[in-house]
């Protein structure tokens, strides 16, 4: 796969169509975003890893919102980047989408539900693909079981940031979970559980499924579970599954009824 | 699934919204000949009246004109059928009614409601179709399974019951 | 083009005529027939007006057969194919009919899923008129009265036709030469459905003798219709009438004339109407395109 | 911070239930409280006094009332304490009457929940902040957008009041649909005599700028300052040198080869026409689409209209002008059109020549029109007619379930004429329901069936045509009967369905629809003729079917709000609105999706969105969903609103 | 737990519709149990979900808003905000382990005085019968 999107990656900035590629590079063995603008640098480009990179090119278009870049981007950063559009954070017109598939070992990592992007690149798309995790285990908790549960696992919250810093769609400058009226100032853990509930009702209609925050606990907080089921009421509720289409607004804000 | 009541039929087939405004009756091939007035049983039915025990009701031919042509949408057409199943089920069967039983007869006999005869039978072999067509009653095993579906339909219980 | 075929209680029992000319029709058009062990459809008049769900129930098991092939379902009667098609997209639509229906059907280890689709013989031919007119060897030029049955056209939120101004019929007997000539009511319900012509015999020979009279003043060479229930009342009326003499033709059997079958192989003869005249200008135009 | 709290007994209303000695001792040591005092009748003038007075004498800067409800005493008292010299919005108040002492049973419950409103009311007091509403000024100009009638009154209206107004109309002349009508009914006045006059007063009316042949382009800013932009098609005439004598229509080649849209397409004009002999202003147009020179490039050696034309008003060069104008109101009225009954293939309309619509035979009535009023349809006089009610109207099928209000009573009307006309003509409506609700239409229903018009309850099921004579088949729904009828000519009394031009007139403004697609007013009882956003109201048949008086009503209605406006040097914003940190926003766009009002609006520079003062009502619906906390809905703050959450639990 | 539960709710009612209804409920002096506490906004629009969870937070068993009717809102549309909003909280408190019943939506119109008083009386029955909030519990064993 590599060295099929290596070629690909250096005719697009040979070509000029694209004034760099953002992907991920091998640093003597660390891998890191990177933003190629080279072809003689292309043969560190690697795929081994998964890094949110929708939010560094958020940050890319911010400096210079005029100028064209490719992204290599699995199905997770192109819903990213998708939503990321919807809220004015990107702009589209300005990016190519460099698309790859996760394989297996990478979507069950991360229970994706879309482990690819709308268009390949290079790589097979697992086809007929089913998360094998659906968190039947917590939907099977009575009410209390999953009070207790929670109450466990909140009280490790150590309040790092780590899962909003993680994700790719929080993009507020100021940030509500700074907020003291809601969130109080130094206290650990934080209040069960408001943190977490404004932090997941934030995400309603947002979240992509990429699973960077859960990564990001250091303390290994089970957040995907709380924002599957959240994806999976949206969907129940309104239809609608986030990054398909930059047309499709999230639900909760649209006044159509249901 | 729950009992049909008039009242739950007049409102599947959205009769409440009826303006009385005839489009129906006119526009009836029945009711030219015969005293079926649409409209009507469609009122009758709005006032929760026994209309399913009407004879009119049997003069419909299904044809659908007046459902097409309603103004208000209304399901005229799917009303009528349900209150015959309504009707059939009340064990009200006027004398048009008597008639399609013999027809269930023949589709349980032969899994057809207008069986082969002998004659039609001659006529396929002579311009050279199979003398028996193959269908249901073909396979004895077929037609065994298909008898052992229809005993356990409500059609057969309304059957029996005359 | 594969196809599952349902020819019906009356084109196989009372006009095979009709059957025979849809399979030579549909062999000349290059269409597949696959037979199945089919009951009666149920008729929508009859069966579905004495017990909805029963008659649900027994379109599915008809649905069901071809369904494990994977072939979608042709009908050549307005009849069943009001049947299967409403069937069908009832059971579409409906969970709870759905799981009546295969609770029933569960008994002879049959189960129905809704993958294949109804359709009737003319929507074939809807999208066939360059081998119609390829395969056409008579340029048959009658003046006929058509007749759709009112179960292809409605309900149109069900089947999608304009059921005010249908023209597919009126189409495909103009590639063949014909002329659909316009009559007074030609849309109206032939009389037969809703189990009034076996119920109440004197009501459906008034509404079709009313028919007759205007068919009769648009002075046709016959009859044109794609639904064999009609087909037959149009026919036997006339006897039950003692009066009109207008031939009644399936539109298969028209097809087959101008196709060039000898009207014995579509059953011309076995109608009670003579159609003699038909088959005698059949001749006329044979020797005309022979020229 | 010193906080003034006062507890009404409301005579026994409260005193009986709420144990206010106890309230008093509660909150007299709360945080901030200054005073907690009692009194009989906070309401009446020495209630209102003692409050006056503490605030000067102690300086409070913050006063609650617990009393009745503040949808009841809020204004009074904000008023009370602003005499005095403080905020308005410092003032608040605790409802412990309809909300607690009335509906609760139990002293001592009442009492504590008393306790717990009041100092509730207390801690969002503390917190107030007090606000100023803002000055806005307005542009003293309007803008009607349609010239039919009801476009025509709110214009003169408005140019009577003394304010410059704009008349847009995208046809050659105003009159609208009113001008193709014959008489009105139930007075039978002739329509071009009523008409015609006020066509005249608003071309020569110096406040109104008409711009005929014109159409909106487009629209932004907000109540007292919109900017508009117009776009005048060409007519290929100057106007200032045509004098109307028409030689060029009766010159042009294509004379009489053109249907032509005022007679509903039944008679025939040229290339360069007017619409009607009465147009205002009278103007020849040259229709593009048809002139042989502006289509083809040439007609024949010379356009004759040229040739003709001794001003030499003629002009082929003339080009689409744009014009920017500045209004402080708009008026919309873009009327309706006739609903076309080619969907209801069942009437036949379309495939047989002698049915017709209600509008069609509105011109065959005109003087004016194609047949000179007289009532010859496709060659002959008809003698067995049948109006048929109902034609896209209270029809969901096609998609119209309302009824469009007019078509009994111009049926009613155009049978009279008819029997007018053709003393022996067999009259009979088929009719759903009938329905002469205005003023003398009852009266007419009568009148025409005394003149002899049949009419049968239940509407017609379909039309057919055997030996050139079309049938009616119906229900005589009284009688229970069906029958047919045969007719030479079958009238469809057809309804009204909004003008297509609603749609980019609707965008360009952001008006909602009501489900039958006409404008939706601002409240169907109260505000009929406002819509959501401010400055903007409705006239005429753009907000529902309506007759012609209704329409006037409206217009002038609608002309009354405008007016009002511009009276006003200047207009207040209500202070209790939204208000954005642009150092937090992230321009994510969250709050202009979900505002009614358009007020939030992205700075494409800031890269931030920024909320127009002058439309926000104040709903907080933005305040809620921004996902940054951004947005600070004014008085009913996030600290304001937990403050209370804290005191009441 | 000897003592008489009695739940603690935090009304968030819109001036429009629903405040006027209470109002109303007032002037017809129909009777409800005192346990609602009743917090008065513009549209039922504003009430974000950090102040619903703060109420819980803060130890309320209950929480209602009450709005406008479909089409009877006097912002045009806010209400169905409300709704969408309300609807995926519900589901998110469930998920938590919170009874969904604790949060209440409904529509009250200005003239529905008495449907006021019976929902008030319907869901103090309900709150009593589910027993104090988890969350209030909680808080009392941090304290």
């Amino acid at each position: 796969m590599e060295p099929e999107l290596r070629d690909y990656v250096g005719e697009l900035l040979d070509s000029g169509t694209v004034a760099g590629v953002l992907a991920l590079k091998d640093e003597l063995g660390a891998v890191k975003p990177y933003l190629f603008t080279k072809n003689n640098e292309i043969g560190d480009l690697v795929l081994t890893s998964k890094y949110p990179l929708a939010s560094v090119m958020s940050m890319l278009q911010k400096e210079d919102p005029s100028i064209k870049l490719a992204i290599v981007c699995r199905g997770c950063d192109e819903r990213a980047l998708i939503e990321l559009a919807k809220r004015n954070q990107i702009n589209l017109d300005n990016i190519v989408f460099v698309g790859i598939p996760c394989d297996e070992e990478m979507a069950d990592k991360c229970n994706c539900l879309q482990p690819y992007p709308k268009e390949i690149v290079t790589g097979e798309k697992l086809s007929n693909w089913v998360p094998k995790n659906n968190y039947e285990d917590f939907k099977n908790m009575s009410t209390e079981e999953k009070l207790i549960f929670w109450k466990g696992q909140l009280e490790k919250c150590n309040k790092c940031y780590g899962c909003r810093n993680a994700c790719p769609l929080c993009f507020c400058s100021d940030c509500e979970l700074e907020n003291a009226l809601w969130v109080k100032h130094g206290r650990l853990p934080p209040e069960f559980p408001i943190y977490h509930v404004i932090r997941a009702f934030h995400l309603a209609g947002k979240c992509v499924g990429c699973g960077e925050c859960e990564n990001a606990c250091p303390v290994g907080i089970p957040l995907m579970t709380l924002n599957h089921l959240l994806r999976e009421d949206i969907k129940d509720l309104f239809g609608y599954m986030t990054g398909q289409d930059i047309e499709d607004e999230n639900p909760i804000n649209t006044k159509e009824e249901y | 699934m729950e009992e049909k009541t008039v009242e739950s039929i007049v409102n599947e087939g959205r009769a409440y919204a009826c303006i009385q405004c005839g489009k129906c009756t006119g526009s009836c091939p029945s009711g030219r000949e015969c005293g079926l007035r649409t409209r009507k049983v469609i009122h009758m039915a709005r006032l929760g009246m026994d209309i399913y025990k009407t004879e009119e009701l049997w003069d419909c031919t299904t044809c659908y004109t007046c459902q097409e042509r309603c103004p208000k949408d209304v399901k005229i057409t799917d009303i009528i059928i349900e209150l015959r199943n309504m009707a059939v089920k009340n064990s009200f069967y006027p004398t048009m009614a008597e008639v399609p039983k013999i027809i269930i007869q023949n589709l349980y006999s032969t899994g057809n409601g207008q069986p082969l005869s002998p004659e039609v039978s001659k006529i396929r072999s002579i311009i050279g179709l199979n003398k028996e067509p193959l269908d249901a009653s073909t396979n004895k095993d077929t037609l065994k399974k298909f008898q052992k579906l229809l005993d356990g339909l409500p059609l057969m219980q309304w059957g029996e019951t005359q | 083009m594969k196809y599952a075929f349902f020819p019906g209680c009356i084109a196989k029992n009372v006009y095979p005529g009709i059957e025979k000319a849809t399979r030579l029709v549909s062999a000349k058009l290059g269409i597949d027939l696959v037979d199945y062990e089919y009951s009666c459809c149920p008729p929508p008049g009859v069966i579905a007006c004495y017990d909805k769900d029963s008659w649900l129930t027994l379109g599915a098991r008809n649905l069901s057969l071809s369904e494990k092939d994977n072939h979608d379902i042709m009908t050549i009667c307005a009849g069943c194919y009001g049947t299967l098609h409403n069937v069908w997209h009832t059971l579409k639509q409906d969970q709870d009919k759905m799981e009546f229906v295969n609770e029933h059907l569960s008994r002879i280890d049959t189960e129905y899923k809704g993958n294949i689709r109804p359709v009737h013989f003319v929507d074939l031919l809807s999208k066939m008129r360059d081998e119609i007119k390829q395969n056409k060897e008579i340029d048959l030029d009658f003046r006929v009265a058509v007749h759709y049955g009112c179960h292809y056209l409605k309900p149109s939120d069900v089947t999608g036709e304009n059921s005010e101004a249908p023209k597919i019929l009126d189409e495909i007997v103009s590639l063949l030469g014909c002329e659909s000539v316009p009559f007074k009511d030609r849309l109206t319900c032939c009389g037969a459905g809703g189990g009034v012509m076996s119920g109440e015999p004197d009501l459906s020979l008034k509404i079709i003798d009313r028919k007759l009279k205007n068919i009769e003043k648009a002075d046709v060479d016959c009859i044109i219709n794609i639904c064999s229930f009609c087909h037959m009342n149009f026919d036997q009326s006339q006897k039950k009438l003692h009066a009109y003499d207008i031939p009644v033709l399936h539109l298969n059997q028209l097809l087959g004339l101008a196709f060039g079958f000898k009207h014995k192989h579509l059953g011309l003869h076995t109608n009670l109407v003579s159609t003699r005249d038909i088959v005698k200008k059949v001749k006329g135009a044979k020797r005309e395109s022979m020229k | 911070m010193k906080v003034g709290v006062y507890i009404c007994h409301c005579g026994v209303n409260i005193a009986n239930m709420v144990d206010i000695p106890k309230v008093v001792e509660a909150i007299s040591g709360q945080t901030n409280v200054a005073v907690c005092k009692e009194y009989q009748y906070m309401c009446s003038d020495p209630g209102q006094n003692m409050i006056r007075k503490d605030i000067e004498d102690m300086g409070l800067d913050r006063v609650v009332v617990a009393a009745c409800s503040p949808r009841m005493h809020e204004p009074t008292f904000r008023a009370t304490v602003a005499d005095a010299g403080m905020n308005p919005y410092c003032f608040e108040m605790a409802n412990i009457r309809e909300q607690c002492s009335w509906v609760h049973e139990d002293k001592e419950e009442a009492t504590q929940k008393a306790i717990d409103l009041v100092k509730s009311s207390v801690a969002r007091a503390s917190l107030l902040e007090p606000l100023q509403s803002t000055e806005i000024p307005v542009t003293h100009s309007a803008l009607v957008i349609g010239g039919g009638i009801a476009g025509i009154q709110a214009a003169l209206d408005i140019a009577n009041s003394g304010f410059k107004t704009y008349l847009v109309e995208k046809e050659p002349s105003i009159g609208g649909r009113m001008a193709q009508f014959d008489k009105t009914f139930p007075t039978l006045d002739c329509a071009a005599c009523i008409l015609t006059p006020k066509m005249v007063d608003v071309a020569r009316h110096p406040n109104i700028d008409l711009l005929t042949y014109s159409e909106v382009e487009h629209i932004d800013g907000s109540i007292g300052n919109f900017h508009v932009q117009i776009k005048k098609k060409p007519r290929y005439v100057d106007p200032d040198l045509c004098t109307g004598c028409g030689l060029c229509a009766e010159a042009c080649r294509l004379k009489g080869r053109i249907s032509s849209e005022f007679d509903m397409g039944i008679g025939k004009r040229g290339a360069i026409y007017v619409p009607f002999p009465q147009a205002v202003p009278l103007l020849y147009t040259i229709d593009p689409e048809n002139c042989l020179l502006l289509k083809h490039g040439k007609c024949g050696k010379s356009p004759k209209c040229e040739d003709i034309c001794d001003p030499g008003a003629i002009r082929f060069d003339q080009e689409e002008e744009h014009i920017d104008i500045d209004v402080g109101a708009i008026v919309v009225a873009t009327g309706y059109n006739e609903f076309s009954p080619v969907v209801k293939e069942e009437y036949g309309y379309g495939k047989f020549k002698n049915v017709m619509t209600g509008l069609e035979l509105e011109r065959i009535f005109s003087p004016s029109g194609p047949t000179g009023g007289n009532p010859i349809i496709n060659g002959t006089e008809p003698k067995n007619i049948v109006f048929i009610s109902c034609v896209g109207s209270r029809d969901k099928r096609i998609g119209n379930p309302y009824c469009s209000r007019v078509c009994c009573m111009y049926i009613a009307k155009q049978a009279h004429l008819l029997k007018e006309k053709i003393p022996d003509a067999n009259i009979t409506v088929m009719y759903t329901d009938m329905r002469a609700f205005g003023k003398g239409y009852e009266e007419f229903y009568e009148r025409v069936q005394k003149e002899g018009i049949r009419y049968r309850r239940g509407n017609a099921a379909e039309v057919y045509e055997e030996d050139d004579l079309l049938f009616v088949r119906a229900e005589d729904t009284l009688l229970g009967e069906p029958y047919e009828l045969p007719a030479d000519l079958v009238v469809l009394g057809t309804g009204l369905v909004p003008s297509p031009d609603a749609d980019s007139i609707g965008q360009m403004l952001h008006l909602s629809r009501s489900a039958d697609k006409f404008f939706l007013e601002a409240h169907p009882k109260l505000r009929p003729v406002d819509t959501v956003i401010d400055g903007v109201f409705l006239a005429g048949a753009a907000q529902g079917p309506k007759d012609i008086p209704d329409s006037v009503a409206q217009a002038s209605g609608a002309a009354s709000h405008v007016v009002n406006l511009l009276v006003k040097e200047k207009i207040h914003a209500e202070p209790i609105i939204a208000e954005i940190n642009e150092d937090a926003c992230v321009g994510c766009k969250t709050c202009i999706v979900l505002c009614p009002y358009e007020a939030p609006l992205y700075d494409d520079e800031k890269k931030v969105v920024t909320i127009n003062r002058a439309v926000c009502k104040g709903c907080g619906s933005c305040a809620a969903a921004c996902p940054s906390g951004s947005i600070k809905m004014n008085h009913f703050k996030n600290e304001q609103i937990v403050a209370q959450i804290l005191e009441v639990i | 737990m000897t003592e008489e539960f009695k739940p603690k709710i935090v009304g968030f009612l819109c001036n429009w519709c629903c405040y006027a209804g209470a109002d109303m409920a007032g002037t017809s002096r129909m009777k409800y149990p005192s346990n609602i506490r009743i917090i008065r906004v513009m549209c039922s629009s504003r009430i974000n979900t950090e102040m619903i969870i703060k109420a819980f937070q803060t130890g309320a068993d209950a929480v209602f808003i009450g709005g406008c009717h479909f089409g009877d809102c006097h912002y045009v549309d806010g209400n169905y905000r409300t709704k969408k909003r309300i609807d995926v909280l519900k589901r998110l408190l469930s998920h938590m382990g919170i009874e969904q019943e604790r949060l209440r939506l409904e529509w009250v119109s200005a003239a529905e005085g008495e449907k006021f008083s019976k929902t008030m009386a319907e869901f103090t029955d309900t709150i009593t019968s589910l027993g104090p909030s988890p969350l209030r519990e909680i808080k009392e064993e941090a304290i």
